[in-house]
Protein backbone atom coordinates (compact mmCIF):
# COMPACT_ATOMS: atom_id res chain seq x y z
CA UNK A 1 0.00 0.00 0.00
CA UNK A 2 1.03 3.64 -0.46
CA UNK A 3 1.40 5.79 2.34
CA UNK A 4 2.28 9.63 2.35
CA UNK A 5 4.44 10.97 4.72
CA UNK A 6 5.27 14.44 5.54
CA UNK A 7 7.55 16.51 7.84
CA UNK A 8 7.35 19.77 9.16
CA UNK A 9 9.59 22.78 10.76
CA UNK A 10 12.81 21.47 12.37
CA UNK A 11 12.35 17.85 12.17
CA UNK A 12 12.18 18.28 8.29
CA UNK A 13 15.09 20.70 8.09
CA UNK A 14 17.05 17.93 10.28
CA UNK A 15 15.72 15.39 7.36
CA UNK A 16 16.60 17.64 4.90
CA UNK A 17 13.40 16.70 3.11
CA UNK A 18 9.33 17.68 3.46
CA UNK A 19 8.43 14.37 2.82
CA UNK A 20 8.58 10.69 1.34
CA UNK A 21 6.38 8.18 -0.28
CA UNK A 22 6.32 5.04 0.89
CA UNK A 23 5.91 1.43 -0.64
CA UNK A 24 5.07 -1.17 2.70
CA UNK A 25 2.82 -4.33 3.05
CA UNK A 26 -0.27 -4.05 5.09
CA UNK A 27 -0.41 -3.98 9.29
CA UNK A 28 1.72 -1.20 9.52
CA UNK A 29 1.14 1.04 12.06
CA UNK A 30 2.66 4.80 12.81
CA UNK A 31 5.43 3.63 14.20
CA UNK A 32 6.12 0.93 12.03
CA UNK A 33 6.37 4.15 8.92
CA UNK A 34 8.76 5.62 10.78
CA UNK A 35 10.93 2.74 11.54
CA UNK A 36 10.52 1.59 7.55
CA UNK A 37 12.01 5.30 6.10
CA UNK A 38 14.36 5.43 9.19
CA UNK A 39 15.87 2.31 9.99
CA UNK A 40 19.03 4.13 11.19
CA UNK A 41 17.67 6.46 13.22
CA UNK A 42 14.79 6.31 16.23
CA UNK A 43 11.75 8.90 16.52
CA UNK A 44 12.93 11.89 18.36
CA UNK A 45 11.73 12.43 21.57
CA UNK A 46 8.45 15.01 22.13
CA UNK A 47 7.93 13.79 18.07
CA UNK A 48 3.81 14.92 17.60
CA UNK A 49 2.40 12.42 15.04
CA UNK A 50 -1.09 12.97 13.07
CA UNK A 51 -2.71 10.71 10.40
CA UNK A 52 -5.28 12.30 7.52
CA UNK A 53 -4.83 15.53 9.81
CA UNK A 54 -5.64 14.18 13.39
CA UNK A 55 -3.65 13.47 15.79
CA UNK A 56 -3.06 9.95 15.99
CA UNK A 57 -1.00 7.31 18.58
CA UNK A 58 2.47 5.49 17.10
CA UNK A 59 0.46 2.43 17.42
CA UNK A 60 -2.33 3.55 15.15
CA UNK A 61 -2.87 1.30 11.94
CA UNK A 62 -2.07 3.32 8.50
CA UNK A 63 -3.91 2.37 5.42
CA UNK A 64 -3.29 2.63 1.67
CA UNK A 65 -3.34 6.11 0.90
CA UNK A 66 -3.16 7.54 4.28
CA UNK A 67 -1.34 10.66 5.21
CA UNK A 68 0.78 10.12 8.00
CA UNK A 69 2.84 13.01 9.51
CA UNK A 70 5.63 13.78 12.00
CA UNK A 71 6.52 17.17 13.51
CA UNK A 72 8.13 18.77 16.50
CA UNK A 73 6.24 20.39 19.14
CA UNK A 74 4.19 23.33 17.95
CA UNK A 75 4.79 26.76 18.77
CA UNK A 76 1.72 28.77 17.90
CA UNK A 77 -0.17 31.67 19.47
CA UNK B 1 -18.39 31.23 13.95
CA UNK B 2 -15.02 32.52 12.15
CA UNK B 3 -11.96 30.62 11.89
CA UNK B 4 -8.88 31.59 9.28
CA UNK B 5 -5.19 31.83 9.00
CA UNK B 6 -3.76 34.89 7.43
CA UNK B 7 -1.03 35.32 5.49
CA UNK B 8 -0.54 38.37 5.33
CA UNK B 9 -0.51 41.51 8.05
CA UNK B 10 -3.82 41.91 9.68
CA UNK B 11 -5.33 44.15 12.47
CA UNK B 12 -7.29 42.66 15.37
CA UNK B 13 -9.10 45.39 16.22
CA UNK B 14 -10.61 46.46 12.64
CA UNK B 15 -11.54 42.47 11.96
CA UNK B 16 -13.34 42.64 14.91
CA UNK B 17 -15.17 45.71 13.84
CA UNK B 18 -16.61 44.15 11.04
CA UNK B 19 -17.00 40.60 12.74
CA UNK B 20 -18.99 42.77 15.42
CA UNK B 21 -20.98 44.58 13.13
CA UNK B 22 -22.47 41.71 11.35
CA UNK B 23 -23.06 40.30 14.58
CA UNK B 24 -25.05 42.66 16.03
CA UNK B 25 -27.86 41.85 13.42
CA UNK B 26 -28.24 38.59 14.56
CA UNK B 27 -27.26 38.60 18.33
CA UNK B 28 -28.49 42.41 19.31
CA UNK B 29 -29.42 42.36 23.27
CA UNK B 30 -28.20 38.81 23.94
CA UNK B 31 -24.59 39.12 24.07
CA UNK B 32 -23.27 40.57 27.56
CA UNK B 33 -19.44 39.75 27.78
CA UNK B 34 -16.73 39.55 24.60
CA UNK B 35 -13.90 38.05 25.50
CA UNK B 36 -10.82 38.68 23.60
CA UNK B 37 -7.18 37.81 23.33
CA UNK B 38 -4.46 39.51 20.93
CA UNK B 39 -1.26 37.76 20.76
CA UNK B 40 0.88 39.85 19.16
CA UNK B 41 4.86 39.91 18.01
CA UNK B 42 7.39 40.82 20.82
CA UNK B 43 11.20 41.68 19.79
CA UNK B 44 13.03 40.03 22.36
CA UNK B 45 12.33 36.17 23.38
CA UNK B 46 14.77 34.21 25.94
CA UNK B 47 17.01 36.84 26.09
CA UNK B 48 17.71 37.16 22.16
CA UNK B 49 16.70 40.53 20.02
CA UNK B 50 14.27 38.97 17.39
CA UNK B 51 13.95 40.61 13.92
CA UNK B 52 11.81 38.81 12.27
CA UNK B 53 9.28 35.48 12.42
CA UNK B 54 8.14 33.04 10.21
CA UNK B 55 5.27 30.53 11.35
CA UNK B 56 5.03 27.43 9.64
CA UNK B 57 1.85 25.45 9.36
CA UNK B 58 0.35 22.21 8.45
CA UNK B 59 -2.17 23.48 5.48
CA UNK B 60 -5.51 21.37 6.14
CA UNK B 61 -4.42 20.08 9.47
CA UNK B 62 -4.14 23.31 11.03
CA UNK B 63 -7.56 24.75 10.30
CA UNK B 64 -9.23 21.46 11.07
CA UNK B 65 -7.46 21.40 14.97
CA UNK B 66 -8.61 25.10 15.23
CA UNK B 67 -12.11 24.41 14.26
CA UNK B 68 -11.88 21.52 16.36
CA UNK B 69 -11.00 23.45 19.55
CA UNK B 70 -13.98 26.11 18.72
CA UNK B 71 -16.12 23.00 18.96
CA UNK B 72 -14.81 21.45 22.14
CA UNK B 73 -15.43 25.37 23.46
CA UNK B 74 -18.54 25.61 22.59
CA UNK B 75 -19.80 21.88 24.18
CA UNK B 76 -18.10 23.13 27.32
CA UNK B 77 -19.73 26.72 27.69
CA UNK B 78 -22.97 28.40 26.82
CA UNK B 79 -21.24 30.89 24.31
CA UNK B 80 -23.00 32.68 21.39
CA UNK B 81 -19.84 33.07 19.03
CA UNK B 82 -16.40 32.85 18.40
CA UNK B 83 -14.01 34.70 16.08
CA UNK B 84 -10.55 33.25 15.86
CA UNK B 85 -7.59 34.24 13.23
CA UNK B 86 -4.08 33.52 12.74
CA UNK B 87 -0.98 34.19 10.50
CA UNK B 88 0.98 32.69 8.95
CA UNK B 89 3.88 33.28 7.04
CA UNK B 90 6.65 36.14 7.60
CA UNK B 91 6.45 38.09 10.28
CA UNK B 92 7.90 41.50 12.12
CA UNK B 93 8.02 42.76 15.91
CA UNK B 94 4.58 44.62 16.33
CA UNK B 95 2.90 42.67 14.13
CA UNK B 96 -0.34 40.57 14.87
CA UNK B 97 0.19 37.02 15.71
CA UNK B 98 -3.40 35.57 16.87
CA UNK B 99 -6.41 36.91 17.59
CA UNK B 100 -9.59 34.90 19.81
CA UNK B 101 -12.86 36.61 20.20
CA UNK B 102 -15.33 34.95 22.14
CA UNK B 103 -18.96 36.11 22.90
CA UNK B 104 -21.65 35.03 25.39
CA UNK B 105 -24.47 36.09 27.77
CA UNK B 106 -22.06 36.56 31.06
CA UNK B 107 -18.33 36.87 31.94
CA UNK B 108 -17.80 33.38 33.09
CA UNK B 109 -17.98 31.38 30.05
CA UNK B 110 -16.78 34.17 27.62
CA UNK B 111 -13.39 34.19 29.91
CA UNK B 112 -12.92 30.66 30.39
CA UNK B 113 -13.00 29.78 26.70
CA UNK B 114 -10.93 32.34 25.65
CA UNK B 115 -8.44 31.01 27.69
CA UNK B 116 -9.13 27.67 26.75
CA UNK B 117 -8.55 28.43 23.43
CA UNK B 118 -5.77 30.12 23.38
CA UNK B 119 -4.07 27.15 25.14
CA UNK B 120 -5.63 24.58 23.16
CA UNK B 121 -3.76 26.91 19.78
CA UNK B 122 -0.74 26.83 21.72
CA UNK B 123 -0.53 23.36 22.52
CA UNK B 124 -2.35 21.59 19.70
CA UNK B 125 -2.33 23.73 16.75
CA UNK B 126 0.29 23.07 14.33
CA UNK B 127 2.21 26.14 13.71
CA UNK B 128 5.63 26.85 14.58
CA UNK B 129 7.68 29.54 14.48
CA UNK B 130 11.34 30.02 13.39
CA UNK B 131 13.35 33.23 14.71
CA UNK B 132 15.39 35.50 12.71
CA UNK B 133 18.11 37.06 15.32
CA UNK B 134 20.56 39.56 14.96
CA UNK B 135 22.69 36.60 13.48
CA UNK B 136 21.07 33.78 11.87
CA UNK B 137 17.67 32.30 13.01
CA UNK B 138 16.65 29.62 14.90
CA UNK B 139 13.61 27.34 15.59
CA UNK B 140 11.52 27.55 18.91
CA UNK B 141 11.57 24.85 20.43
CA UNK B 142 8.30 24.70 22.31
CA UNK B 143 5.86 27.20 23.75
CA UNK B 144 5.24 27.46 28.21
CA UNK B 145 3.04 25.66 29.63
CA UNK B 146 -0.17 27.01 30.52
CA UNK B 147 0.24 29.60 33.25
CA UNK B 148 -1.97 29.73 36.35
CA UNK C 1 -3.29 54.64 31.10
CA UNK C 2 -6.95 55.51 30.86
CA UNK C 3 -9.66 55.14 33.30
CA UNK C 4 -12.93 57.33 32.47
CA UNK C 5 -16.32 57.50 32.50
CA UNK C 6 -18.83 58.17 29.84
CA UNK C 7 -21.83 59.74 29.50
CA UNK C 8 -22.55 58.84 25.92
CA UNK C 9 -22.66 55.73 24.05
CA UNK C 10 -18.99 54.70 23.08
CA UNK C 11 -17.70 52.23 20.44
CA UNK C 12 -15.16 49.63 22.76
CA UNK C 13 -13.92 48.65 19.46
CA UNK C 14 -12.97 52.38 18.28
CA UNK C 15 -11.64 53.43 21.29
CA UNK C 16 -9.26 50.47 21.14
CA UNK C 17 -7.79 51.29 18.39
CA UNK C 18 -7.40 54.85 18.65
CA UNK C 19 -5.89 53.91 22.08
CA UNK C 20 -3.83 51.06 20.58
CA UNK C 21 -2.29 53.62 17.80
CA UNK C 22 -0.74 55.93 20.40
CA UNK C 23 0.19 52.71 23.23
CA UNK C 24 2.63 51.39 19.45
CA UNK C 25 4.20 54.18 19.51
CA UNK C 26 5.53 53.58 22.84
CA UNK C 27 5.18 50.22 23.45
CA UNK C 28 6.37 48.35 20.32
CA UNK C 29 7.83 45.37 20.45
CA UNK C 30 7.12 45.06 24.34
CA UNK C 31 3.82 43.06 25.08
CA UNK C 32 2.80 39.79 23.42
CA UNK C 33 -0.49 39.97 25.10
CA UNK C 34 -3.46 41.75 25.00
CA UNK C 35 -6.74 40.79 26.82
CA UNK C 36 -9.91 42.85 26.41
CA UNK C 37 -13.04 42.36 28.04
CA UNK C 38 -16.20 44.06 27.10
CA UNK C 39 -19.68 44.03 28.82
CA UNK C 40 -22.69 45.02 27.06
CA UNK C 41 -26.11 45.38 28.09
CA UNK C 42 -28.69 43.04 27.63
CA UNK C 43 -32.23 42.71 26.43
CA UNK C 44 -32.97 40.63 29.69
CA UNK C 45 -32.10 39.90 33.03
CA UNK C 46 -33.30 37.82 35.75
CA UNK C 47 -36.43 36.18 33.32
CA UNK C 48 -37.70 40.05 32.58
CA UNK C 49 -37.27 41.77 29.45
CA UNK C 50 -35.31 44.94 30.06
CA UNK C 51 -36.08 48.02 27.93
CA UNK C 52 -33.57 50.31 28.70
CA UNK C 53 -31.26 51.19 31.38
CA UNK C 54 -29.93 54.22 33.91
CA UNK C 55 -26.43 53.63 35.44
CA UNK C 56 -26.18 56.09 38.71
CA UNK C 57 -22.91 57.00 39.93
CA UNK C 58 -21.15 59.07 42.25
CA UNK C 59 -18.87 61.87 40.98
CA UNK C 60 -15.92 61.95 42.44
CA UNK C 61 -15.65 58.12 44.22
CA UNK C 62 -16.22 56.34 41.07
CA UNK C 63 -13.31 57.75 39.14
CA UNK C 64 -11.12 57.24 42.09
CA UNK C 65 -12.16 53.38 42.93
CA UNK C 66 -11.56 52.36 39.37
CA UNK C 67 -8.56 54.10 39.52
CA UNK C 68 -7.25 52.31 42.87
CA UNK C 69 -7.99 49.13 41.22
CA UNK C 70 -6.00 49.72 38.31
CA UNK C 71 -2.84 50.57 40.71
CA UNK C 72 -3.59 47.17 42.64
CA UNK C 73 -3.51 45.51 39.41
CA UNK C 74 -0.40 47.31 38.34
CA UNK C 75 1.22 46.66 42.00
CA UNK C 76 0.60 42.64 41.46
CA UNK C 77 0.90 41.69 38.00
CA UNK C 78 3.86 43.40 35.49
CA UNK C 79 1.94 45.17 33.11
CA UNK C 80 2.46 47.69 30.32
CA UNK C 81 -0.79 48.88 30.05
CA UNK C 82 -3.89 49.36 30.99
CA UNK C 83 -7.68 51.05 29.46
CA UNK C 84 -10.56 50.93 31.61
CA UNK C 85 -13.86 53.03 29.87
CA UNK C 86 -17.31 52.65 31.70
CA UNK C 87 -20.67 53.87 30.81
CA UNK C 88 -23.15 56.33 33.06
CA UNK C 89 -26.40 57.85 31.73
CA UNK C 90 -29.10 55.95 29.94
CA UNK C 91 -27.96 52.67 27.93
CA UNK C 92 -30.50 51.07 25.67
CA UNK C 93 -30.17 47.17 25.19
CA UNK C 94 -26.85 46.16 23.21
CA UNK C 95 -25.12 49.21 23.84
CA UNK C 96 -21.51 49.09 25.14
CA UNK C 97 -21.42 49.35 29.45
CA UNK C 98 -17.84 48.51 29.59
CA UNK C 99 -14.40 48.26 28.16
CA UNK C 100 -11.33 46.77 30.09
CA UNK C 101 -7.87 46.01 27.96
CA UNK C 102 -4.56 45.09 29.96
CA UNK C 103 -1.37 44.69 27.90
CA UNK C 104 1.46 42.96 29.41
CA UNK C 105 4.29 40.46 28.15
CA UNK C 106 2.79 37.29 28.32
CA UNK C 107 -0.30 36.25 28.54
CA UNK C 108 -0.87 34.81 31.97
CA UNK C 109 -0.50 38.62 33.55
CA UNK C 110 -2.68 39.91 31.27
CA UNK C 111 -5.92 37.48 31.68
CA UNK C 112 -5.58 37.82 35.52
CA UNK C 113 -5.55 41.46 35.21
CA UNK C 114 -8.17 41.78 33.01
CA UNK C 115 -10.36 39.22 35.39
CA UNK C 116 -9.11 40.52 38.56
CA UNK C 117 -10.17 44.28 37.18
CA UNK C 118 -14.02 43.20 36.07
CA UNK C 119 -14.69 41.33 39.08
CA UNK C 120 -13.15 44.73 41.35
CA UNK C 121 -15.50 47.01 39.45
CA UNK C 122 -18.12 44.74 39.55
CA UNK C 123 -17.70 44.56 43.34
CA UNK C 124 -16.45 47.87 44.63
CA UNK C 125 -17.30 50.14 41.75
CA UNK C 126 -19.78 52.72 43.07
CA UNK C 127 -22.30 52.03 39.82
CA UNK C 128 -25.84 50.90 39.84
CA UNK C 129 -27.82 50.37 37.55
CA UNK C 130 -31.65 50.97 37.27
CA UNK C 131 -33.74 49.09 34.82
CA UNK C 132 -36.75 50.21 32.84
CA UNK C 133 -39.24 46.96 32.08
CA UNK C 134 -42.07 46.61 29.73
CA UNK C 135 -44.05 48.40 32.78
CA UNK C 136 -42.55 50.09 35.47
CA UNK C 137 -38.41 49.87 36.39
CA UNK C 138 -36.00 48.47 39.46
CA UNK C 139 -33.05 48.75 40.88
CA UNK C 140 -30.45 45.47 40.36
CA UNK C 141 -30.38 44.47 43.78
CA UNK C 142 -26.74 43.00 43.62
CA UNK C 143 -24.26 41.77 41.05
CA UNK C 144 -23.41 37.79 40.54
CA UNK C 145 -20.74 37.03 42.65
CA UNK C 146 -17.04 36.12 40.86
CA UNK C 147 -17.53 33.07 38.88
CA UNK C 148 -14.77 30.15 39.02
CA UNK D 1 -18.97 70.09 63.51
CA UNK D 2 -20.10 70.08 59.84
CA UNK D 3 -20.72 67.45 57.83
CA UNK D 4 -21.93 66.43 54.57
CA UNK D 5 -24.15 63.20 54.01
CA UNK D 6 -25.01 61.61 50.60
CA UNK D 7 -27.17 58.71 49.66
CA UNK D 8 -27.48 57.00 46.42
CA UNK D 9 -29.36 55.06 44.06
CA UNK D 10 -32.12 52.70 45.67
CA UNK D 11 -31.33 54.07 49.34
CA UNK D 12 -32.21 57.69 48.27
CA UNK D 13 -35.06 56.79 46.62
CA UNK D 14 -36.32 54.84 49.77
CA UNK D 15 -35.51 58.24 52.21
CA UNK D 16 -36.47 60.83 49.34
CA UNK D 17 -33.43 62.90 49.28
CA UNK D 18 -29.98 62.68 47.95
CA UNK D 19 -28.36 63.77 51.41
CA UNK D 20 -28.00 64.94 54.37
CA UNK D 21 -26.34 68.60 56.18
CA UNK D 22 -25.77 67.15 59.83
CA UNK D 23 -24.21 69.60 62.45
CA UNK D 24 -22.77 67.45 65.16
CA UNK D 25 -20.56 67.25 68.17
CA UNK D 26 -16.91 66.10 67.80
CA UNK D 27 -16.48 62.31 68.29
CA UNK D 28 -19.22 61.17 65.85
CA UNK D 29 -18.50 57.66 63.82
CA UNK D 30 -19.76 56.55 60.85
CA UNK D 31 -22.59 54.71 62.38
CA UNK D 32 -23.32 57.70 64.71
CA UNK D 33 -23.89 59.91 62.04
CA UNK D 34 -27.01 57.39 60.42
CA UNK D 35 -28.53 57.13 63.84
CA UNK D 36 -28.46 61.02 64.71
CA UNK D 37 -29.91 61.01 61.01
CA UNK D 38 -32.51 58.61 61.00
CA UNK D 39 -33.39 57.71 65.01
CA UNK D 40 -35.79 55.77 64.06
CA UNK D 41 -34.38 52.96 61.39
CA UNK D 42 -31.73 51.03 61.51
CA UNK D 43 -29.40 51.42 58.48
CA UNK D 44 -30.29 48.62 56.00
CA UNK D 45 -28.77 45.69 55.79
CA UNK D 46 -25.42 45.39 53.33
CA UNK D 47 -25.48 49.52 53.12
CA UNK D 48 -21.84 50.37 52.06
CA UNK D 49 -20.43 53.21 53.43
CA UNK D 50 -17.43 56.12 52.02
CA UNK D 51 -15.95 58.82 53.89
CA UNK D 52 -14.41 61.57 51.86
CA UNK D 53 -14.24 59.46 48.52
CA UNK D 54 -12.97 55.92 50.25
CA UNK D 55 -14.73 53.14 51.70
CA UNK D 56 -14.88 53.45 55.63
CA UNK D 57 -16.32 51.11 58.35
CA UNK D 58 -19.02 52.36 60.37
CA UNK D 59 -16.49 52.32 63.38
CA UNK D 60 -14.68 54.84 61.64
CA UNK D 61 -14.53 58.59 62.90
CA UNK D 62 -15.60 61.49 60.87
CA UNK D 63 -14.55 64.80 61.08
CA UNK D 64 -15.37 68.30 60.19
CA UNK D 65 -16.17 69.04 56.39
CA UNK D 66 -16.24 65.14 56.10
CA UNK D 67 -18.27 63.92 52.88
CA UNK D 68 -20.09 60.77 54.52
CA UNK D 69 -21.78 58.75 51.67
CA UNK D 70 -24.50 55.55 52.47
CA UNK D 71 -25.80 53.60 49.37
CA UNK D 72 -26.44 50.22 48.53
CA UNK D 73 -24.18 47.35 47.00
CA UNK D 74 -22.66 48.42 43.64
CA UNK D 75 -24.28 46.71 40.23
CA UNK D 76 -21.72 48.15 37.39
CA UNK D 77 -19.57 46.42 34.97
Amino acid sequence: MAIHVKYFASLRDRLGRAGDELEASAGLTVAGVWAALHPDAPLPPNTLTAVNLDYAELTQAVREGDEVAFFPPVTGG
Amino acid sequence: MRIELRDQPFSPLAELAEYQAELEQRLSGQYGATAIFIGTMRDINEGAAVRGMTLEHYPGMTERQLQRMVEAAFQEWPLLDALVLHRVGALQPNDPIVLIAVWSAHRAEAFAACRFLIEELKSKAPLWKRETLTSGSRWVEHNTAAPD
